[in-house]
């Protein structure tokens, strides 16, 4: 077994193998299937202040090698968090990490400050990209401005880690990346979902209620390959790496260039074991290179 | 049983008319109280055109062979290629997946409504009501007589009646034109499955007659076992996933404007 | 047979199906195929004003439903055009549009000009999205101040039928189609390929010898609908619609989206014959639905 | 004959070793004045890993039967998916592609060296040269006696000389470690397809013995016909496309370092 594990700043990982938020439930939908504290962390579902019922259905169109969601964060909101799930949660032999989501910075702020009380939530994710939502969501991540004023604001009230998660729908990502980077972020992830659309010749309306809607899935996976190298050469920051990794090779695809941890997205709707299978093929292709720790993978491409 | 994702087997693939084809599964994990209305969630490999699973109510278990089948009508790609697939082919299943129907008490009188490929749960809910010892009312809409499959199998365990669209087998019209669902029949509970509208009409149907009914929805979906939150429908509860609070609703439960 | 005429500014398109600069050789490499005066318009592949080798091999990388390409604007030169390629090409009875490309403002305008003493030339596409070469391409496309200074200059030497061709890796679109719109586009097309990478797992290395590619197909065409949709309603020129087009249905999503005319791309690789079978497929539909004209159809998308 | 896209069905697939597979595909269109060397680009549907086409070297051609040949060898999925194909299943191919070899006059001395799948173009040369007239000598290398196949198939129209990386059969080593290509044979030309590495070892040897050499080069491909410009290897004359130009090239025109 080779050694993969990793520091993402005070967060220890017993391997880089996260699942993405939005794509794994609470974690508790996934008991039939495997262990998840065999995981290196999982992402809970995007949490707001108060309960969001989300958009109307249709949330979703299949596309070529991916699909497009529009979901719109429905979740109960932290109390219910705190008082119903927050218990089972924290039973895991893992990092539970909470998504967290605002539609103004004062939002981000008090929802930061009553994750800051869990003991057991040792990080969160700060979702500044979300396409799905009227108001703030990716409006936060293509700003550089407005990306920084959330992360300064959140930082002053959170002191375990704290990932900003970046949307890709932007000119220059790495930009964003180094404006969080030095508002004190301790780590950034990308890619959140690509904003997309589909329409239905035959009833000529568009499939989703919200006319666009996050593109994920395999589809995006090159252009978030390169994003995560370019952000990994822009910043010092440890960088998580998201989009369309369906296995292993997806997965080492990242790490080699720059990600110190990828979460799997998409790839769990389709294959509910797939973030295990990806962990064991990871070590399978360390034992292969005869690489003893993942350090020796992570920026590993050769030029 | 727990869900599970595995590799089934292809028994048989029988072609039951233009459209519609009857695909027997083997499991080589036990089967177990598997409740009617369950689905199950396929991938369709070997396909440009499929992303994602797709869902497909069970049909019939055969406890006996630990055997599972589905009935697929062959409408885009996925269902064309699962159609084209022979005995001894494979096929990764997550299953079973959903709540399913509350099943009747002995002596209960039950109406079975299936509209189109609707009538695909209806098989299992027939055979395990009538073995509950309920009295099986089974009424099936299609658009005409080509469309209806499967009468037969079904009368084992009820009384059948049908409509087409066009008259051609049973009543003109509509499931809702037909008298065993206009009379009070004294129904003790009404279980549907087809397109919306009819489901809608259907369900209206049951609320001026104050008869419990079911309906199982089909919502697209991406998961199919309530990570994603993609197959929501309204409910009085607010929005709930068709996945795994369904896909079976009372419609009382449901924001229909009936 | 439904009308499937339209203009684009003075373009007179006897259908809105054209092929995409660089997937199209200069269309007589589909003479064995089919005749290619069918079309709507041919666009020629990217030219510049000398001769270009282009990038290193390998250009190509396959990606779940899509590829990318780093071919860097191989072509001979537009004084080769002229002598060896122009004869045989304004025999076509269709438009046959060059890719205008520069390094600089002045290269732009140069070429330009030599182009517009090509009768048979009814319009150009300005190029301002390359993401394969080193220096202008996308540089000139993913900034509004050179996007606006290049279409200014260019629109100043020349009268025919100017489209600018969009980069899609920005934050918003629509405002770089505003801003060319204001300096003289009589047309934009979008979108050109988004910037993306492949590596190799097996030998740790980046699979183009850029590293970084441009991304087409099918895995693009979500975002590309999106982004034409948004343009369509931002602008008051016609949009050409370009991005993922395999067959009559997404060129059909394309047009409702608000496209006054398609560009196949990528397709043509897989299928020659496509963009005629296109052209089939939307009259077809158009008869379907009983539309007389492609008016019906542009933007025609119900909400 | 002109390109043509067109749909071809398999008459036969045979397996001829562990990875290697020999399909036969009818045309319909009359096939006519085919060049050894040139190339089909196979459109393998159904299958989520391939977009692209599938490029293969025109292995055989019968005119009397109207079809084609392609030798298989699986390296991924498109090639997985081929070989599992059976009789009367269809191909959408594009064909034929690709300049050929310039075919030796009668008399003269050729030897055609193949390693690997790099075989797969040398049949229908050893073929057609020796119809011709040529004396055809035919030097295979592969790693070991088990990825050995058609040897005798070969040897209908030619001496056929062998190599193996381990020494299983015939000359251990390389095809350059053999005595026939490392002693002036007398040959009038040289034609090779194989892995880059031992096409650069044989035009160097070539070079050195100063006799006329042709290799057939593989580059990735996304078109197949001279439109994407992907496929490109640097000439004297600059790039220039695999697909058209080639895949056939005289090494004196590749920027080789030889
Ligand atoms: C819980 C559940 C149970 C089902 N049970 C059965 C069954 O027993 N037998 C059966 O044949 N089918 C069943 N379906 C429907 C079946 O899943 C779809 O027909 C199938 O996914 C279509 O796949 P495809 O690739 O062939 O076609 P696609 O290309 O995916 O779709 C073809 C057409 O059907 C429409 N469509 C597809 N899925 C849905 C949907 N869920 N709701 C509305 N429109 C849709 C598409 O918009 C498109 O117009 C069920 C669906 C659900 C959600
Ligand atoms: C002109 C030409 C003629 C060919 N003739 C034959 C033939 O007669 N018989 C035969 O079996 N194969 C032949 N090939 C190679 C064949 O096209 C590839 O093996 C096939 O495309 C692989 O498809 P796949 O989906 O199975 O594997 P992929 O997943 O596409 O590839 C599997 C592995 O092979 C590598 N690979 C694939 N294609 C190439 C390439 N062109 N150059 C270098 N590496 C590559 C990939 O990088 C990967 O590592 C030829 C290629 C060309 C360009
Ligand atoms: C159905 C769905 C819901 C999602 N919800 C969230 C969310 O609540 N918060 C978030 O940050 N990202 C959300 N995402 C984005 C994913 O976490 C991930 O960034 C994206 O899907 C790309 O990865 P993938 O291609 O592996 O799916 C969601 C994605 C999907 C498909
Ligand atoms: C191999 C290749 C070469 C291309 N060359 C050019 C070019 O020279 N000029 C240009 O404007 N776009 C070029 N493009 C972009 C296409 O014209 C088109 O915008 C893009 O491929 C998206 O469309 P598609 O998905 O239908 O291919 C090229 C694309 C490919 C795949
Ligand atoms: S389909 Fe994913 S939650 Fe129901
Ligand atoms: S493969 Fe497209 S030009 Fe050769």
């Amino acid at each position: 077994m080779a050694n993969l594990s990793i520091n993402i700043h005070k967060l220890e990982l017993k391997n880089p193998v996260m699942t993405a938020s939005g794509t794994f439930g609470n974690g508790t939908e996934f008991d039939d299937f495997f262990d998840v504290s065999q995981l290196g962390a999982i992402l809970l579902k995007g949490t707001t202040l108060h309960n969001r019922e989300g958009n109307e259905y249709p949330r979703m169109a299949e596309t070529p090698s991916g699909m497009l969601n529009a979901v719109g964060l429905q979740n109960k909101g932290i109390d219910y968090f705190i008082r119903h799930i927050y218990p089972k949660v924290s039973e895991y032999k893992t990092n539970v990490i909470i998504n967290v989501n605002g539609s103004t910075v004062e939002e981000y702020i008090e929802l930061t400050e009553k994750v800051n009380q869990l003991d057991k939530i040792p990080a969160i994710e700060l979702n500044i990209s979300c396409p799905n939502v009227k108001e703030g969501g990716m409006a936060f991540g293509t700003n550089v401005k407005m990306a920084e004023k959330v992360t300064r604001e959140v930082r002053k009230v959170y002191e375990k880690t704290l990932v900003v998660k970046l949307s890709p729908n932007v000119t220059d990502i790495a930009e964003i990346a180094r404006a969080v980077e030095a508002q004190g972020a301790d780590s950034v992830s990308l890619v959140n979902t690509f904003l997309g659309m589909a329409i239905d010749a035959n009833t000529m309306k568009p499939v989703l209620s919200t006319i666009t809607g996050g593109l994920s899935g395999p589809a995006i996976k090159p252009i978030a390959l390169r994003m995560v190298w370019q952000v990994a050469r822009a910043v010092k920051v440890p960088v998580i790496g998201i989009g369309g990794i369906m296995n292993a090779t997806d997965a080492i695809e990242f790490i080699l260039a720059g990600a110190s941890a990828v979460q799997i997205g998409t790839a769990n709707f389709i294959n509910p074991n797939i973030s295990v299978d990806i962990i064991n093929g990871i070590n399978d292709y360390m034992e292969k290179h005869k690489l003893k720790s993942i350090n020796d993978l992570i920026g590993g491409l050769q030029m | 049983m727990n869900k599970t994702v595995s590799d089934l087997t292809i028994i048989k693939n029988t072609r039951l008319n233009h459209d519609n084809y009857l695909l027997e599964l083997q499991s080589y994990i036990k089967l177990e109280g598997i409740i009617p209305g369950q689905f199950v969630n396929i991938l369709v490999s070997d396909s440009q055109a499929t992303f994602l699973r797709r869902p497909f109510s069970i049909f019939e278990v055969n406890y006996h062979q630990n055997s599972i089948s589905v009935l697929v009508k062959v409408v885009g790609p996925g269902t064309e290629k699962l159609s084209s697939l022979k005995p001894s082919d494979t096929l990764n299943v997550i299953f079973p997946l959903g709540n399913g129907f509350s099943m009747p008490m002995a002596k209960e009188k039950i109406l079975l409504v299936g509209g189109g490929v609707g009538i695909a749960p209806m098989m299992q809910m027939a055979k395990d009501s009538r073995e509950l010892g309920a009295e099986v009312h089974i009424l099936l809409g299609a658009r005409t007589k080509m469309d209806h499959i499967l009468i037969e199998e079904f009368s084992r365990f009820g009384t059948v009646y049908l409509t087409s669209d066009d008259g051609s087998v049973g009543v003109k019209g509509f499931v809702t034109n037909h008298p065993v669902l206009l009379q009070n029949n004294g129904f003790n509970q009404i279980y549907c499955c087809g397109p919306e509208p009819m489901m809608k009409a259907v369900a209206k149907k049951a609320k001026e007659l104050n008869v419990r009914c079911e309906v199982s929805l089909e919502n697209a979906m991406a998961c199919g076992f309530g990570v994603c939150l993609c197959c929501v429908t309204k409910t009085t509860g607010g929005n709930k996933c068709v996945c795994t609070d369904g896909p079976v609703f009372n419609i009382n439960d449901l924001s229909w404007p009936i």
